[in-house]
């Protein structure tokens, strides 16, 4: 049943990924331009504030790449086939959420610095995001642990599906415990939003950017994945051939 | 299917039986954990006296004493059935993993209560800590919930990292940050039950629903998560 | 033959860490056959065992234990088979008889099998209350194949249940084994022991480096 | 005499390479123990952040996940010794208990002193300690000696402890009490390192005085006591 | 006659718990003798081996290992005796050629004994490469005996050597302890295995029920 060659996916060097890597590009050029020149200033906290079309969309789309990894890991447990290719692309979509959510708790920091005068506090919010981060490194550990390519799908889909359960922990954490961290503007439950034009239009654009490098990046990743993985399936023949040759010699 | 249900709880039972009569014969919870756990307490009294922090210290303390054993106690109940291959038997005989799951949840949460109930008493008497009737009613729910908010990830966990060497590395990586907001509910609720800081008892309720969602989302998940998480 | 066949290996590649231990073996059993398992040490005994147990992944070919597919049907798999391998499978911290008492609540078996699983393989009172960390080497695996009795499983694997036993002790397990398969179940095991075994099976299978050189005739 | 010791020596060497190189295979320190004191200091900063607590606790908190380090560790060692029975062969073996003492309070100071590095860096992060070029040296000798005297002692303790089953549970019961004078010296020396409380630097030394004669009494002590305390 | 017993145990009585597994034992064994020791599960065959190693206190009789007693000069008999029991006594975390090394360092014997050890007993250099854990039973014990190898004690003591064992490290195990006793060593072995010690061994000591109750001539 598993079959001696994994599916290799379309080489990504395909005019549909290019377009994609340079749309995120352009849009990375635009999204500086927007932040750094064409906002202003916030009133209380000055030029910091641009550190914000970073910060926040990083956060959101390290979200966005967990759920991503749960909805993959979901459709590799449930799905008839079981398919490598879904746990493939829950793997890639962790990987690139991690380096996302590191970004937060970088550019974060760096803000807490200017606004609050130290790099962190423990804060709710601050310490949430960090078992965030922490518990998909475990998501990697687990991904990491040898055995089987079936065996890696099925233990990394179960533990991907607890972790996405801590994702609104990290959002409602504010609200939850009293919180030194900036409470919700965009994503109010109520639904109002208090932000000015075209910070607000540069916020939503810094989030179409960053996911389009995340679509772009987990593209890639997956790629890359996969041949790993029919590279370990062809390491098979190289073992068998020489357990023979060891039993011929001895 | 009310017959399988019947048989999981069966296997449950045994399972939780055997274990506990396992800890009974190695005493390692009563010699080793809660003398440490003992003495850590003192020491903490000692240190940080005469200064209202020790009513408020107590129980985060209380509580990060529990986590840790968690983690002693479920690494140890799965060395247990590693010791001998036992775990190899067990798979092979067919038993439903659901039973042998709840089994070492239904244990763990036994002497995690147990163990807490001794250092609440400690941080009563060597804190100067006060508890009230109604207190009393909000500590016992709390170390009940919270155990088992922490049992059911533990065991969840601790089956994954025993199926092969070197995996214990893996338990406090996955379990510490998920089980976090559990230590945290639990601490705030113990908080209210003892007064600290000025909380009243009422405060404590809303963490213990908190912790009632967070037990039974993780028992309900590791349920079925056990299973396929520890055959291979 | 095809529907008879309780143990059907195909091509099967079973990889420990980056090692094939077994190197696209292939292994057909009958129902109600007794086969013995030989080959040097590392050939692939123990990990073919484990492998029809269900306790091992297969990285390449098919296996269908019971008619079940190991991979697909692997719970299906472990229920029906029984296997007792190079350790004993106990708690040492519990006596022989809680050991016992324990399995027989979880395969459901009621007092009076176990009483008799624990006489037949020689355990009398005072042993089947000593913790199993204190029993002799050949006590322990005497309760251990207690409790492979009690568990009544359609396909034995055992991994060398001679080690360690008497010269007596010898003789109850291969009594047992033969009780079994007159029972209708099918008995797989392997040994180094080439006489006794050759007694006692009605066929020989050898391993060498991972793959299976002889079946004897079906 | 001086090539008995040179063997002794020879068999320390052996025995400490042997249990370092266990301990880099599993990493059980790495990946266990050392996550786990991590995540306890950052759940007391959590805790117990915006009240300059936090400084004066971080020595004490080092200390005491130095020692209960020391206990895991010692544990394992010595586990390792009784898996398979290695311990058999090495009594039988004729060595010198002398060389098998010295060998694993070796290996078990590189732990613990690779250990403190570790938590005194997350220290000065997490709790905001400054230490000044003088408060350093003094950090560094202390973190030498105090690691010497609790593996000094949590050594024989362990040996005593795999003699017989079960004896491992007597294991903190009998180091607890005899090391808390380490502890107390060990954890005022930091704080004077660390400036905690408005401690000077040379407030210190004496300290680490009282450290080094726990030290070498418990290492002779050990080293005379380890052999009869195990061989029977 | 008194000088040259290489083992005098006399009226030996050994409690483990409150259990005599040693009840009153006599056993005298020459230097440059050959012995095996036979009995039924839990008679004493381990417990004797054990404590003629020097590792079980023993509280009636006497016994005097190499001239020395058992209880008075301890270090002395341990120094003198190699013992290898049922379990193997290897690091399971290091690799077979890490074990080798760490007791060719103890034992002060140099690379060339350790190599010529290792490959006597069969062990290549993938072997000598796999951590303890992963070895086949066979292995594991091939490695504890190439241990054995590199300790040269006056006096081997040995539970089950064979055990686990393929028919060729069987024989290599003999060639072994032949080797060992031509090289002026005494040989006790516990085994099961009846032909095959008969055919090693020069004389044979029965314990049944804790007391020696044949001992052969000598
Ligand atoms: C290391 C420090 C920090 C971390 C780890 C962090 C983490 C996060 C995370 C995870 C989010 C997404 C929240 C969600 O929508 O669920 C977020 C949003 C945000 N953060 Fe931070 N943050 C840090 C520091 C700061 C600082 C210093 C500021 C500004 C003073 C700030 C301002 C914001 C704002 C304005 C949002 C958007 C809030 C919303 O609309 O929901 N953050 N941060
Ligand atoms: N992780 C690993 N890396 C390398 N080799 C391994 C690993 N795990 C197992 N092996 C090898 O795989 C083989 C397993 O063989 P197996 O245990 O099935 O042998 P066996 O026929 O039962 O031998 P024995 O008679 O000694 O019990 C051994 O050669 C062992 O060295
Ligand atoms: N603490 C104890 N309490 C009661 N009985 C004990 C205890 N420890 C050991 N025994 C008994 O002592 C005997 C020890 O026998 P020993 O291990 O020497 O047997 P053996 O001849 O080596 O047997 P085998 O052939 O099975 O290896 C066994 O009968 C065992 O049950
Ligand atoms: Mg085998
Ligand atoms: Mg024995």
């Amino acid at each position: 049943m598993p079959s001696a060659t994994a599916s290799v996916p379309p080489p990504t060097r395909t005019a549909a990924t290019r377009n994609l890597g340079l749309l995120a590009i352009a849009g990375s050029v635009v999204l500086a331009l927007l932040g750094l020149i064409f906002t202003a200033e916030d009133v209380d906290q000055g030029s910091s504030v641009r550190i914000m079309y970073v910060h926040v969309p990083t956060a959101w789309v390290a979200y966005l790449a967990f759920v991503f990894t749960a909805v993959c890991s979901a459709g590799h447990l449930w799905g008839k086939k079981h398919s490598l290719n879904l746990d493939r692309l829950a793997g890639a979509s962790a990987e690139v959420g991690v380096i996302f959510m590191g970004v937060t708790l970088v550019t974060g920091s760096l803000w807490g610095r200017l606004s609050w005068g130290t790099y962190w506090q423990w804060d709710p919010r601050l310490t949430t995001t960090a078992f965030l981060f922490v518990t998909y490194i475990g998501y990697l550990a687990v991904r990491g642990l040898g055995g089987t390519q079936r065996q890696r799908a099925k233990r990394s889909a179960i533990v991907a599906l607890f972790a996405v359960l801590e994702i609104p922990l990290v959002h409602f954490s504010v609200v939850i415990w009293r919180s030194l961290h900036q409470q919700a503007t965009v994503l109010r439950p109520n639904g109002d939003v208090t932000m000015d034009g075209l910070m607000l239009f540069s916020l939503i654009f810094g989030v179409a950017v960053f996911t389009t490098i995340f679509a772009w990046l987990v593209l890639h990743r997956n790629r890359v994945l996969a041949m790993e993985d029919a590279m370990e399936l062809r390491g098979i023949d190289t073992a068998l051939a020489a357990r023979r040759s060891e039993e011929v010699s001895s | 299917m009310s017959a399988s249900i019947n048989r999981t709880f069966g296997i449950a039972k045994a399972v939780a039986s055997k274990d506990l009569r396992v800890e009974m014969r190695s005493r390692v919870m009563t010699n080793q954990i809660l003398p440490f756990a003992a003495i850590v307490m003192v020491l903490f009294a000692f240190a940080l006296d005469n200064d209202g922090v020790l009513q408020r210290v107590a129980p985060g303390l209380v509580w990060m004493a529990t986590l840790f054993t968690s983690l002693v106690v479920v690494q140890r109940s799965f060395a247990v059935e590693a010791a001998d291959s036992a775990i190899d038997a067990l798979r092979v005989a067919g038993v439903a993993p659901q039973g042998v799951y709840l089994g070492k949840v239904a244990a763990l949460v036994v002497q995690l209560v147990a163990f807490e109930a001794v250092l609440a008493f400690l941080a009563l008497i060597l804190y100067r800590v006060n508890v009230d009737a109604h207190g009393a009613v909000l500590l016992v729910t709390t170390c009940l919930l919270g155990s088992l908010g922490i049992a059911a990830l533990a065991a969840v966990y601790g089956g994954l990292s025993i199926a092969g060497r070197g995996r214990e590395t893996l338990l406090p990586l996955l379990l510490l940050p998920a089980v976090a907001p559990v230590l945290i509910g639990a601490t705030r609720a113990t908080e209210s039950a003892f007064g600290s800081d000025g909380a009243r008892v009422v405060e404590g309720w809303p963490w213990v629903g908190l912790l009632a969602v967070f037990g039974a989302v993780f028992l309900f998940g590791g349920t079925l998560g056990f299973g396929p998480l520890t055959d291979e | 033959m095809g529907e008879t066949s309780v143990v059907d290996v195909r091509d099967a590649v079973v990889l420990l860490g980056s090692f094939p231990a077994l190197a696209e073996a292939n292994v057909r059993i009958n129902a109600g056959e007794l086969v013995v398992v030989h080959g040097p040490n590392g050939a692939g005994k123990t990990t073919l065992l484990r492998l029809c147990a269900g306790l091992l992944p297969l990285s390449r070919g098919s296996a269908r234990i019971m008619g079940f597919d190991i991979e697909a049907e692997r719970s299906l798999v472990r229920a029906s088979v029984g296997f007792l391998g190079h350790a004993n499978g106990l708690y040492l911290d519990l006596t022989a008889g809680e050991n016992l008492s324990f399995w027989g609540h979880v395969v459901g078996a009621n007092r009076e099998e176990v009483t008799a699983a624990a006489v037949r393989m020689g355990l009398n009172d005072r042993l089947l209350a000593t913790p199993v960390a204190r029993l002799s080497a050949g006590q322990k695996r005497r309760t251990a194949l207690a409790v492979m009795a009690v568990r009544r499983a359609s396909l034995w694997l055992l991994d060398e249940p001679h080690a360690g036993l008497d010269a007596a002790g010898r003789d109850e397990i291969d009594a047992l084994l033969r009780d079994a398969v007159a029972a209708g179940a099918t008995v797989v095991i392997a040994s180094h022991e080439l006489e006794r075994s050759a007694s006692l099976a009605s066929r020989r299978i050898e391993v060498v480096g991972g793959r299976i050189i002889e079946q004897g005739e079906r």
